[in-house]
C-alpha cells in the first residue's frame, strides 16, 4: 500500500508540473503585465518601468519560471503582484474557505445523491424513480450560476424584502458583520447560514449527478448474481440492499469522487463569484484579470494538487470498499 | 468550531487561526502553507500568521492606545459600517498610491496630509499650522502641527514629511504619482527640515503648489525608514499594520472582507477632536446587489456608489438616505484620430453630435450627473457650463457634417462611406467588468448606426485593453471608452499635448499649437483670475478639437441609513466627514439588527 | 408426501402485446427425500422455473401467470405476499446458483456469508453460534482447513471452491428442497464430478429434496430417481432415468440421450473405449499408424507420424509467460486463484504465470491434433501463439520450416491467411454492424482473392453454400442468426481465404447439443473436402474422438501425453489422462437400491 | 374513431379524402396514431402560422435579406414540404383499411429502434428540433431587431406586455427577440464545440486503446492532467486573455471537452480490442488501421453518441458561465448567459429578466440530457424500465 501511495504520488508530479507550466504559459503569452492597473495619465512611464524591475518582471520569461519553480520546491511561493502580500499568506487566506465551501458541498451532494440514487434504484421503475429522475436530470441541466441567482431570489431577496419569511439566508459573505458579537452558538449558526445557498447551489447540480450513477450502479449491482444468491437466503430485503448492495455499487461512486472535484472546483469558481465568498476560485479569476502570476500559479498548483489528493483518496475508498481491488491494478 | 467565544472588539472571529485549523482536518496541503499555530489569547492569536514587523509593531499601537482615555459626551461611541465592492487594494500605504477607496481612507481616515480643501475648495491647515510661499513662488514652508503622534506614540515631525517626499520622489520606490513633484528639486535639494515642526520645500513655480500636499498623506519615517525603496509597495505596513496618525486607528483587516479602525482619543481637539465612532468598519461585498440587500436590511450603514437603479430603490426606502454629490470622475470615449475615418475633427464632432447624451444620462444614470463637454468637471472652479453648447445632440447637423467630412450615405445603404469607398466602421473597445461603460458602448452603436456610422462594441479585459491602447507603437484601437477620477488640479498634458504623443496616455493623438499652448500654461499660471479666460478657451478648444467624446459628469452616490448623523458628503470625497459621524444612543445597537 | 407441487405454471417476460411466455404451463411435483432432475436446452425455461419456485424472478419486467401455482408444504407460493414469501427462502427452498464465479458477494468474507445464511434460517441467533456452525457448514462441503479460509473473500477461491460455498450457503438454513440450477455447468470435468459426489452425499446424509436441474442428462441421471424434460417452456416427458434412457418418447429427449457417452441410445457407444467407436466411425483421410507407441510429451509426435511428411505448421519448445505485473502503468487484472483441482495448484510463488511451459507440437495436412485440457490448462494461449496474436516467450514456430516469428508484417499477414481460427464464442466472433455479406466480401476484397464485385459475391454465394447456409443470409447481421449459423458464417469467413490450417478453438461448446452435432459434421467434411491440417482445442472428449487423429492432454501449461486418439483414449498412462477421462458423467445403468 | 373512419369512408368523404390528400396527417390522427399525427400536423400548421404572420417579412428576406434571413425562409419552405412528405410517407404505410399490425417506419438499426420508443427521448427530440427550428426561423420570428433600443427614459425595464412579450431590458430591447436571436449562439456553441471534442477525442482514445503501451501511456496522462486542472479556470484563462472569437471560444470548449470522450473512446477501444471479430480481422489478415477504422471504431461510437449530446448540453452551459462572467459571446449579441448577467442587476424589480434566459438554458440543456439518457437506455437493454 505504501508503495502504491508512493507510485501514485511520483506520477503526479509531472502532472503537477505540466498544470503549472501550462498556466504559466498562457500568462507569458497574455498580453499585459501587473502594472496595467496603474496605467493612467499622471502616472510617469518611468515609475511603470521601475515598478516592474521591483516585481522581477524585466527578466526574461525562461529565468523567471525556473526562479519560481525552484522557490516553489522550497516552499516559497514569492510575493502576490497586485496584493503586495506574501502569496502564501494570500492562499492561506482563501484556501481554507474554499475547503470549507467545497467539503460541505461534497458532503451534501454525496449523501444526498447517494440517498436519492438508492431510494430510485430500489424502487426502479416506480413513481419515486421516475419523479426522483426528471428532479435530478432538471437540477443537472442547470447552470450553477443560475440555479445560485434563483435561489438568492428566492431565498434572499424575496424571502426578505418581499414575503418577510422569518427565515432567510444570507446572499452573500462567510459571516454577518456582527458574528464576532454572537455567542459561539449563533457563530456557528451563522456560519451555517452563510454556508447554505452557496454550497446548496453547488451540491444540488453535483448530487443530481451522483444520483444518477449511483442508481446505475446500484442497480447494476442488484441485478448480479449474488444479489440473488443473498435473497435466495431469506434475509429481508433493505439487508440485501444496505449490506451486500450497496457496498459494491458505493465503489465506482467513489472513484466519481475524484472525478467531480475538478468540477467542484470549476463551479466554487462561479459561485464563489456569485456569493462573493472569499475563496480560491474568485482569487484565481480575479489573478488571471490582474495578470499576478505568483498567485495563479501557486493557486493552479493547489488546484492540482487538491484534485489529486482527492483521486488518491477515491482509490484508497474504492480499495476500501471493493477488497478485489489491488491497488496496483488501479493504475491506469 | 469549539472555541471559547470571546466578545470584545479586537476580535478575529473568522482569522486564519481558526480557520486555518479547520482546514487542516479537512486536507493536508494545508499544511504547506503552515501559519496555523497554537494560541489561547486572542490578542496574541489576532498577530499570528502576521508578517515579523508587524508583530512588533502592532503590540506597540495597543499598548499606546491603551493609555489614552476615551472622550466621553452623548455623541461618543457606536460602529458604522461602510459597504463597497471594491477592496482597498492598496491599503494604506501611501506610497502605492492608486485606488480612490485607499486614497479617502489614507487621508481622512488613518494618515493625515499636510493641508486639507474645505468646502469651497480652499485649502485649510491640517496637519500644518501654517504655511508661507517665498515671494518668487519657488518655496513653500510649512509649520506642523506639534501636537500630532503616530498611533504607537511616536510624535509626528518635518522628518516624516521630509521622508515622505525623498522616498517618494526616488525612483526606485516606482511611486505611480510621481508627476506631483516633476517642478520639485531633486532629492535633498528640494527639501529642508528647518527645525522639528518646520520644513520648506523648494521647486519651480508652478500653479496648485499645495494640491500636492492636500493628496499626499505623510508617512511614518520611524517605521519605515529601513525599508529599500523597491520593498516599500509590498511592504506588510500597508495592509497588514498601517500605523497611522489620524483620526482613526487601524485595528484588523480581514482580507477580502473587511477593514477595521477604531477611535484615536488623542487627535488634536483644534483639527475637531477624537471622532465620534468607537468603531469604523469597512467591508467588502462585492456583489451589488447583495450591498443594497445589505443596505435595506441595515448589514451596511453605508453603500459607497451604489447603481442609478439601485439610487431609486434607496430614495424610496424609508430610513434610508440617498445622498449624491459632485464627483471628479468623467466617462469618455477616446478617438485614435491617428486612423484616417478619425482624423477630422468634424467626423469626431459629428460623432459626439450623433450621440444623445442627455438620453443616456437620464435612463442609464436616472438623470444623475451632468452631461460632459470638456475635462474640466463641474466641481471646478473654471468648469465653464457653456462649452458643450455646439455639440449638443443634433443628429441631423452630424450628418450634414459628415455629408461635408466625405461620408455619404448611398441610398438604401445603412453605413457611410467615403469617395474610395470605405466604410466609416469604428471599433470602440471598452474593458470587461464596468457594466457603465459597457451601457456606453451599447448606446452609442444603436444610436450612431442611426446616422449611418457603424460602430463595433469590442470588450476586452483591462490589461490587455491597456496593453493595446497604451503601446505608442500599436495604439490597436479606433475609439476607447474609458472613465476615470481626475485630481483636483486638472492637468490634460498626458492626453493632449503634443510632446507627449509617444506617450502611453497619448490615446487621441491629435496635435495642436494652440492647445500645447494651453495646457502649459495652465500649469504654470498661478493665478486663478489670470488662468480664468485660459480656462475657457481650453475648454472651447477642447470642443473644437473633440480628441474625445465626453460623455457625462456622473454625481457620485450613497446610500446612507439614517441612523447614521452627520454624514455629509461632497466633491471630496465620502469619507471627508467621517470623524463627525455619530449615532444616537438609540440607534447603536449591535450593527447587523437595524 | 408432495413437498412440492407445480400446477399450471406459467411465466411471461415483458410486458402487454410485447410480453414473450418463457414458462408455459409446467406441472410437476418433488416429493420429501426425492431427488427429481431437469433437462431441456438452454432457453427452455428450467432455471426460469426454478426461479419462480423461489419468488426471485426480476420484477417488473417478469411475471408469473395468475392461472399458476406453487404449493410448497401446502402453502400456495403465487401471490403471497413478499413479506412472507421470505420465510419460505431458504429455510423452506435454498437455492445453489449456476455461475459459482459470480454468485458470492466478492466484498464480504465467505464464512460471513455462509453465517448470514445461518442467522436467516433463524435456527442460531448470536453471530460467534452463526459462525461457528458456518465453518461446520464449510467443512461438511470438503473446503480444507475451513477455519482460516472462512475469512478468505470469494476471488481468493477457485471456482469449484466457490460452488461448495455455495452449496454450504444453500444448506446452511437447513433446507426441506435445495434447487440446483447447473451446479457444475461452468466447471470443470473433474471439478464437476466432485462436485456431484458432494450432493450425492449430503443428499444421503440429510433429510432433503433435491431438483437437480441441467442441460446434461447424464449429470442428472447420476443423482436423481425422476427426470423432467422440457422443451419450449413446457414440460415434454417425464419419468424414471432408466425407462428414459432405454425408451426416449419425445425427439428432445432422443437427443440428450444420444449426446451421453455409454447410453444406451447413443449411436457411438460398443466396445471398451465408449471414444474409440466414435472415432472409428468417422472416415479419415489418413491411415492412422504408430498406434502402439507411447510415452509422454510431444516428443513421439513427429516419429509416429512420419508417414504423413514434413509437418505444416510446427511448435517447439514453445513458452508463454504473463508477468503478473507488468509496468507501473498498466496491470492487467485478473483472478488470484487458478482453477486447479485439488493437487498441483498453480505457482503462485513465481512471478510470472506460465501459461505455456515448454509445449511441442506438430500439424500436418488433412490431419486433426487435438489439445485437451481443463480450463486454465494453456490451451487457447497456445493457439494464439501458433499465429502470433501474442508474442511467444521461448521456443520457435515454424511454419513450412520458416520461423513465425522472424516474419515482417507483410509476410505475417499472407502466413495468417493460410492459417485459420474458428472461435468458441459464435457471437463475439462476428463483427455486429456487418452484415454476412459484407463480411466476407470485405476478406476476399482486402486480399485481391476472386476478383471483381460479381466475383466477390458469386464467391460469398458459394462460401455460404459450403458451409450450409441459403444465400439469402448474405444481407443478414449476426444479431439475426441463431448460434449454429453465426458459427457457420465465422468457418465461412475462415474458408474465404483458402486457409490451408485451420485452429478451432472450442468451436462448439458454446451451442447446443443438437447443433454441435451438425457444427462437427460440418468441420469433419471440410477438412476432408479441402485437405486441411486442423488444430482442435476442446475440452470435451468426446468431441475429440470424434474429429481428432491425434490428441495432446496439457494440464498447466504442458502437454502431458500425446498420441493417436484411439491409444490416449482408449488406454491412458498419465494418471492425469485417466483422471480426466474417469470424470466424464456417463451413464451407467444403476443396480435397484435395497 | 371507428365512426371517423366511416364518414369520412362514407359518400360525404370525398371532402374528406381531399383533406386527407392535402393534409396526410390527418390520415395518421384518424387511425390512432394521436402523437406522430399531431406531431405532424402541428409543425406545418406552426410553420404556416409564421408564413402568414410574417408575410410582410418573406419577401424583402429573399429580395435583400442578410444570409440569416435568406435561411430562415428557406428552413420555412423547406420544413413545410418535408414535414408533409414525412406525413405522406406515414400515411402510405398505413395499413389499408382493417388491416391490423404496426405500423410505420421500422429503423433497422436496433438502437434506433429501442430509442424511438422511449417517450422521453422521443420528447426531447422534439424539443431539441423545436429549438434548432426556432433558431433558424428567428428572424422570421422576432418582433423586433434585438439590438433596438427603445427610449432610455421611458422603454427600458418594462414588465413582459402586450408589446412586449417578456418585458425589455436596461436598453429597452425586446426581451423576447433577444431570446430567440441568443438560442442561436448556444445552439450552435453546443454543436461545433462537441463537434471539436468528438473527433479530437475519437482520434486520441482511439489511439491510445488501440495502440495501448506506452502511447497509451503518454496520451493518457496528457488526458489525466486536462481533465484533472477545473476546467472552468483554464477556460477563464485562455478566454479572458486571448479575446477569441465566438467561433474560437466554440473551439476551445471543445478542445477543453475532449478528454472525457477520448477516455471513453479509449475504454470503449480497449474492451472491443479484445472481442473475437478483432481478433478475427487480424487473424485474416487485415492492417491493423483497417482493423481499427472498420471493425474497433464503429463498435466503439455508441457510448460516444451518448457522452456527445450530454456534452453538448454542458457546452451550452459553459458558454453561458463565461457569457455570465462577461468573458463568452460579447455584447451587443444577445447570448442567454449574457442576458442571466444582464438582469441579475435588476432582480429585486424585474427578476424575470434573469429567470427567463436561465430557463430557457436549462429547457434546451434538458432536453439535451434526456436525449443523452434515453439513447444511454436505448443502448443498455438493462437499463429499459
Amino acid at each position: 500500500m505504501a508503495v502504491f501511495l508512493l507510485r501514485r504520488l511520483l506520477l503526479a508530479i509531472p502532472m503537477v508540473l505540466g498544470v503549472a507550466t501550462l498556466v504559466f504559459l498562457v500568462l507569458e503569452v497574455a498580453p499585459g503585465d501587473a502594472t496595467a492597473r496603474y496605467a493612467a495619465p499622471g502616472v510617469a512611464p518611468e515609475a511603470l518601468e521601475q515598478m516592474r524591475r521591483n516585481m522581477g518582471l524585466d527578466r526574461p520569461a525562461g529565468e523567471r519560471y525556473l526562479r519560481w519553480m525552484g522557490a516553489m520546491l522550497r516552499g516559497d511561493f514569492g510575493v502576490s503582484l497586485s496584493r503586495n502580500e506574501p502569496v502564501r499568506e494570500v492562499l492561506a487566506q482563501t484556501l481554507p474557505n474554499t475547503l470549507l465551501l467545497s467539503a460541505t458541498a461534497l458532503i451534501l451532494a454525496f449523501g444526498g445523491g447517494i440517498l436519492l440514487g438508492t431510494l430510485q434504484a430500489v424502487r426502479a421503475g416506480g413513481v419515486v424513480d421516475r419523479g426522483i429522475s426528471i428532479t435530478t436530470l432538471l437540477f443537472y441541466s442547470m447552470p450553477s450560476f443560475w440555479l445560485a441567482l434563483m435561489l438568492i431570489l428566492v431565498f434572499s431577496v424575496q424571502a426578505r424584502n418581499v414575503w418577510d419569511w422569518p427565515f432567510w439566508f444570507p446572499a452573500s459573505g462567510m459571516v454577518s458583520l456582527d458574528h464576532g458579537f454572537l455567542g459561539s452558538r449563533e457563530q456557528i449558526l451563522d456560519r451555517i447560514r452563510h454556508l447554505t445557498l452557496p454550497s446548496v447551489s453547488l451540491a444540488l447540480v453535483l448530487a443530481a449527478g451522483i444520483a444518477r450513477y449511483m442508481r446505475a450502479s446500484l442497480l447494476e449491482v442488484l441485478s448480479l448474481d449474488w444479489v440473488r444468491t443473498a435473497r435466495a437466503k431469506g434475509i429481508p430485503e433493505w439487508r440485501v440492499v444496505v449490506e451486500h448492495a450497496m457496498r459494491n455499487a458505493l465503489g465506482p461512486v467513489a472513484t466519481l469522487f475524484g472525478l467531480y472535484l475538478p468540477v467542484l472546483f470549476s463551479g466554487t469558481v462561479v459561485i464563489e463569484t456569485v456569493f462573493a465568498w472569499p475563496g480560491m476560485g474568485k482569487l484565481m479569476v480575479d489573478s488571471i484579470f490582474q495578470r499576478d502570476t505568483p498567485v495563479v500559479l501557486a493557486a493552479a498548483f493547489l488546484f492540482a494538487l487538491l484534485v489529486i489528493v482527492g483521486n488518491l483518496v477515491a482509490d484508497l475508498l474504492h480499495a476500501l470498499l471493493d477488497p478485489r481491488i489491488r491497488p496496483a491494478a488501479r493504475a491506469r | 468550531m469549539t472555541e471559547t467565544p470571546y466578545r470584545k472588539p479586537g476580535c478575529r472571529a473568522a482569522g486564519p487561526g481558526r480557520t486555518c485549523r479547520m482546514a487542516m482536518l479537512l486536507l493536508f496541503p494545508v499544511l504547506l502553507l503552515g501559519g496555523c499555530g497554537d494560541g489561547g489569547d486572542p490578542a496574541v492569536r489576532a498577530l499570528q500568521g502576521l508578517p515579523e514587523f508587524c508583530r512588533e509593531v502592532l503590540p506597540r499601537v495597543q499598548a499606546h492606545q491603551a493609555t489614552l482615555t476615551q472622550p466621553s459626551g452623548e455623541r461618543f461611541g457606536g460602529t458604522a459600517v461602510v459597504g463597497a465592492v471594491g477592496e482597498m487594494a492598496d491599503g494604506i500605504n501611501a506610497f502605492s498610491l492608486a485606488d480612490y477607496t485607499s486614497a479617502q481612507h489614507q487621508t481622512f481616515l488613518n494618515l493625515m496630509t499636510l493641508v486639507r480643501l474645505d468646502e469651497s475648495l480652499g485649502f485649510q491647515p491640517y496637519l500644518a499650522r501654517s504655511w508661507e510661499f517665498s515671494p518668487d513662488g519657488s518655496e513653500v514652508t510649512f509649520h506642523l502641527r506639534d501636537d500630532v503622534r503616530w498611533h504607537d506614540g511616536e510624535p509626528t515631525t518635518a522628518h516624516d514629511v521630509a521622508f515622505t517626499f525623498l522616498r517618494a520622489t526616488d525612483p526606485g520606490t516606482a511611486f505611480p504619482n510621481a508627476a506631483f513633484w516633476s517642478r520639485y528639486r531633486e532629492g535633498d535639494e528640494g527639501v529642508e527640515v528647518l527645525d522639528d515642526h518646520t520644513i520648506r520645500f523648494r521647486f519651480q513655480p508652478h500653479a496648485e503648489v499645495l494640491d500636492t500636499w492636500r493628496a499626499m498623506p505623510i508617512m511614518p519615517r520611524h517605521l519605515l525608514e529601513d525599508v529599500a525603496p523597491a520593498d516599500l509597495r509590498s511592504h506588510p505596513f500597508g495592509i497588514r499594520c498601517p500605523v497611522g496618525n489620524g483620526p482613526f486607528v487601524f485595528q484588523e483587516r480581514r482580507p477580502g472582507q473587511s477593514w477595521s479602525f477604531v477611535r484615536n482619543p488623542e487627535f488634536p481637539e483644534a483639527l475637531g477632536g477624537p471622532p465620534y465612532l468607537d468603531r469604523y468598519i469597512f467591508r467588502v461585498i462585492p456583489e451589488q446587489s447583495t450591498l443594497l440587500a445589505e443596505l435595506l436590511t441595515g448589514g451596511v450603514d453605508l453603500y459607497v456608489a451604489p447603481t442609478p437603479d439601485q439610487a431609486l430603490r434607496i430614495q424610496e426606502e424609508e430610513g434610508l438616505r440617498l445622498l449624491d454629490f459632485d464627483f471628479r470622475s468623467y466617462v469618455f470615449v477616446a478617438w485614435n484620430s491617428r486612423r484616417p475615418q478619425l482624423a477630422d475633427p468634424r467626423v469626431r464632432r459629428a460623432l459626439t453630435m450623433g450621440i444623445n447624451r442627455q438620453e443616456i444620462l437620464d435612463g442609464l444614470l436616472m438623470g444623475f450627473g451632468t452631461v460632459a463637454d470638456a475635462g474640466v468637471p463641474p466641481f471646478h472652479w473654471a468648469h465653464d457650463p457653456e462649452a458643450g453648447g455646439r455639440v449638443a445632440y443634433d443628429p441631423e447637423g452630424a450628418a450634414a457634417l459628415l455629408d461635408e467630412a466625405g461620408w455619404r450615405l448611398e441610398d438604401g445603404g445603412s453605413v457611410r462611406t467615403d469617395a474610395q469607398g470605405n466604410r466609416l466602421e469604428i471599433s470602440v473597445k471598452y474593458n470587461t467588468g464596468n457594466q457603465q461603460r459597457q451601457d456606453v458602448a451599447e448606446v452609442m452603436q444603436a444610436q450612431l448606426s442611426r446616422i449611418g456610422v457603424a460602430i463595433r462594441p469590442e470588450v476586452l479585459e483591462w490589461a490587455t485593453l491597456v496593453e493595446q491602447i497604451n503601446d505608442p507603437v500599436r495604439r490597436d484601437f479606433d475609439g476607447v471608452v474609458l472613465g476615470w477620477v481626475t485630481e483636483f488640479r486638472v492637468d490634460d498634458r498626458d492626453l493632449f499635448h503634443s510632446s507627449g504623443v509617444d506617450q502611453p496616455f497619448h490615446w487621441s493623438g491629435i496635435q495642436d499649437p494652440e492647445l500645447d499652448l494651453l495646457l502649459d500654461s495652465l500649469q504654470v499660471v498661478m493665478d486663478r483670475e489670470a488662468a480664468r479666460p485660459l480656462w475657457q478657451r481650453y475648454q472651447e478648444r477642447a470642443v473644437e478639437l473633440q480628441p474625445l467624446t465626453y460623455f457625462f459628469y456622473p454625481r457620485r452616490l450613497a446610500g446612507v441609513n439614517e441612523r447614521v448623523e452627520g454624514v455629509r458628503m461632497d466633491v471630496r470625497g465620502e469619507w471627508v466627514t467621517v470623524a463627525e459621524w455619530w449615532i444616537p444612543e438609540a440607534a447603536r445597537g449591535s450593527p447587523g439588527e437595524g | 408426501m408432495t413437498l412440492l407441487e407445480v400446477q399450471g405454471l406459467r411465466v411471461a417476460f415483458g410486458k402487454g402485446p410485447d410480453a414473450v411466455e418463457v414458462v408455459r404451463g409446467v406441472d410437476f411435483c418433488v416429493g420429501e427425500g426425492e431427488a427429481v432432475g431437469m433437462v431441456g436446452a438452454s432457453g427452455c425455461g428450467k432455471s426460469v422455473t426454478a426461479l419462480s419456485l423461489m419468488g426471485l424472478l426480476p420484477p417488473r419486467v417478469s411475471r408469473v401467470s395468475s392461472g399458476s401455482s406453487i404449493r410448497f408444504q401446502g402453502r400456495e407460493l403465487v401471490g403471497m405476499p413478499a413479506r412472507r414469501l421470505r420465510r419460505y427462502r431458504g429455510r423452506g427452498i435454498a437455492m445453489v446458483f449456476q455461475e459459482p464465479m459470480t454468485s458470492l458477494n466478492p466484498v464480504h468474507s465467505v464464512g460471513r456469508q455462509v453465517a448470514e445464511a445461518v442467522r436467516a434460517g433463524g435456527q442460531v441467533r448470536s453471530r460467534r453460534e452463526a459462525w461457528a456452525r458456518a465453518v461446520e457448514l464449510l467443512a461438511e462441503v470438503g473446503i480444507p482447513d475451513p477455519g482460516r479460509r472462512a475469512r478468505d473473500l470469494p476471488h481468493q477461491f477457485s471456482g469449484g471452491m466457490r460452488q461448495r460455498v455455495g452449496i454450504a450457503m444453500a444448506l446452511a438454513p437447513d433446507p426441506n428442497l435445495l434447487v440446483a440450477d447447473e451446479p457444475t455447468t461452468a466447471l470443470d470435468v473433474t471439478i464437476q464430478a466432485r462436485i456431484l459426489e458432494l450432493l450425492e452425499a449430503l443428499l444421503a446424509s440429510r433429510d432433503m429434496s433435491l431438483l437437480l436441474i441441467s442441460h446434461d442428462l447424464a449429470v442428472v441421471a447420476r443423482s436423481c430417481g425422476r427426470v423432467l424434460v422440457m422443451d419450449g417452456g413446457r414440460l415434454v416427458e417425464e419419468g424414471p432415468v432408466e425407462a428414459l434412457f432405454s425408451a426416449p418418447r419425445h425427439p428432445v429427449t432422443r437427443t440428450l440421450v444420444e449426446a451421453v457417452p455409454g447410453s444406451p441410445a447413443s449411436v457411438a457407444d460398443a466396445a471398451a473405449s465408449p471414444f474409440r467407436t466414435a472415432s472409428a466411425s468417422f472416415p479419415r483421410g489418413l491411415p492412422s499408424g504408430g498406434e502402439g507407441d507411447g510415452g509422454d510429451g510431444g516428443g513421439d509426435g513427429e516419429g509416429g507420424d512420419g508417414a504423413g511428411g514434413l509437418p505444416i505448421l510446427e511448435a517447439v519448445d514453445l513458452v508463454k509467460h504473463f508477468p503478473r505485473s507488468r509496468s507501473p502503468w498498466f496491470t492487467p487484472r485478473r483472478a488470484e486463484a487458478s482453477d486447479s483441482p485439488g493437487p498441483g495448484t498453480a505457482p503462485s510463488g513465481s512471478d510470472a504465470l506460465r501459461a505455456v511451459d515448454g509445449v511441442s507440437l506438430a500439424l500436418h495436412p488433412g490431419r486433426t491434433l487435438a489439445l485437451v485440457g481443463e480450463s486454465g490448462a494453456g490451451k487457447t494461449t497456445v493457439a494464439r501463439c501458433l499465429l502470433r496474436l501474442v508474442e511467444a516467450d521461448g521456443g520457435q514456430i515454424l511454419f513450412r520450416g520458416r520461423p513465425v516469428g522472424a516474419m515482417a508484417p507483410p509476410e505475417l499477414r499472407a502466413f495468417r491467411r493460410q492459417v485459420q481460427l474458428v472461435f468458441q464464442d459464435p457471437s463475439g466472433s462476428l463483427n455486429p454492424r456487418l452484415s454476412v455479406g459484407s463480411a466476407l466480401d470485405e476478406v476476399l476484397r482486402v486480399h485481391g482473392l476472386a476478383g471483381d464485385a460479381r466475383g466477390r459475391a458469386h464467391r460469398v454465394g458459394d462460401l455460404l453454400e459450403r458451409v450450409g447456409l441459403p444465400g439469402g443470409y448474405r444481407s443478414r447481421l449476426p444479431h439475426q442468426l441463431s448460434g449454429g449459423e453465426r458459427q457457420r458464417v465465422g468457418i465461412a469467413r475462415a474458408l474465404a481465404v483458402e486457409p490451408r490450417i485451420l485452429i478451432c478453438d472450442e468451436p462448439v461448446s458454446s451451442l447446443d447439443v443438437h447443433v454441435r452435432r451438425r457444427i462437427l459434421d460440418l468441420l469433419m467434411d471440410l477438412r476432408r473436402e479441402l485437405d486441411l491440417a486442423c488444430l482442435l482445442i476442446a475440452h470435451d472428449l468426446g468431441v475429440v474422438a470424434e474429429l481428432a487423429d491425434r490428441v495432446a492432454v496439457m494440464y498447466l501449461g504442458r502437454v502431458l501425453e500425446e498420441g493417436p486418439v484411439e491409444r490416449v483414449l482408449g488406454d491412458p498412462r498419465h494418471p492425469y489422462t485417466r483422471a480426466l477421462l474417469a470424470a466424464v458423467p456417463r451413464w451407467e445403468p444403476r443396480r435397484p437400491e435395497g | 374513431m371507428r365512426e371517423d373512419r366511416r364518414r369520412l369512408a362514407g359518400p360525404g368523404g370525398a371532402l374528406g379524402r381531399a383533406a386527407v390528400r392535402l393534409v396526410p396527417a390527418l390520415a395518421l390522427l384518424r387511425e390512432g396514431r394521436v402523437w406522430s399525427g399531431l406531431l405532424l400536423l402541428a409543425v406545418p400548421a406552426g410553420l404556416l402560422a409564421v408564413a402568414v404572420l410574417r408575410f410582410d417579412r418573406l419577401v424583402p428576406f429573399v429580395v435583400s435579406g442578410a444570409m440569416d434571413q435568406r435561411l430562415a425562409v428557406l428552413t420555412l419552405v423547406v420544413g413545410l414540404v418535408s414535414s408533409w412528405w414525412m406525413a405522406e410517407r406515414g400515411r402510405r404505410r398505413l395499413p389499408l383499411e382493417g388491416g391490423a399490425g404496426p405500423v410505420g417506419p421500422r429503423p433497422r438499426d436496433p438502437l434506433l429502434r429501442a430509442f424511438l420508443g422511449m417517450p422521453t427521448g422521443v420528447a426531447a427530440l422534439v424539443v431539441i428540433v423545436l429549438f434548432y427550428l426556432t433558431a433558424l426561423l428567428t428572424p422570421l420570428l422576432a418582433p423586433f431587431d434585438p439590438a433596438m433600443q427603445g427610449d432610455l427614459v421611458t422603454g427600458r425595464l418594462l414588465p413582459p406586455s402586450r408589446d412586449h412579450l417578456l418585458g425589455t431590458d436596461q436598453f429597452g430591447r425586446d426581451q423576447l427577440s433577444r431570446l430567440l436571436y441568443g438560442a442561436r449562439i448556444s445552439l450552435v456553441i453546443g454543436l461545433v464545440a462537441v463537434t471539436v471534442a468528438v473527433t479530437l477525442g475519437t482520434v486520441v482514445g482511439a489511439v491510445a486503446g488501440y495502440a495501448g503501451g506506452w502511447i497509451d501511456a503518454v496520451l493518457m496522462r496528457v488526458v489525466d492532467m486536462v481533465i484533472s486542472f477545473p476546467r472552468l479556470v483554464l477556460l477563464i484563462a485562455i478566454v479572458a486573455l486571448f479575446q477569441p472569437s465566438i467561433l474560437l471560444i466554440m473551439v476551445i470548449l471543445g478542445l477543453t471537452q475532449w478528454p472525457h470522450i477520448a477516455r471513453i473512446v479509449r475504454g470503449e477501444v480497449m474492451s472491443v480490442r479484445e472481442r473475437e471479430f478483432v481478433v478475427a480481422g487480424r487473424v485474416l489478415g487485415f492492417r491493423p488501421s483497417r482493423v481499427l477504422v472498420r471493425h474497433v471504431l464503429p463498435n466503439s461510437l455508441a457510448p460516444v453518441v451518448v457522452a456527445a449530446t450530454l456534452g453538448v448540453g454542458d457546452a451550452i452551459v459553459v458558454e453561458a458561465i463565461l457569457s455570465f462572467l462577461g468573458l463568452g459571446v460579447r455584447p451587443p449579441t444577445p447570448s442567454w448567459g449574457v442576458m442571466v448577467a444582464e438582469g441579475r442587476a435588476h432582480m429585486l424589480g424585474a427578476w424575470w429578466l434573469a429567470a427567463v434566459p436561465g430557463m430557457a438554458i436549462v429547457a434546451v440543456v434538458l432536453a439535451f440530457n434526456l436525449a443523452g439518457d434515453a439513447l444511454r437506455d436505448a443502448m443498455d437493454p438493462r437499463r429499459r424500465t
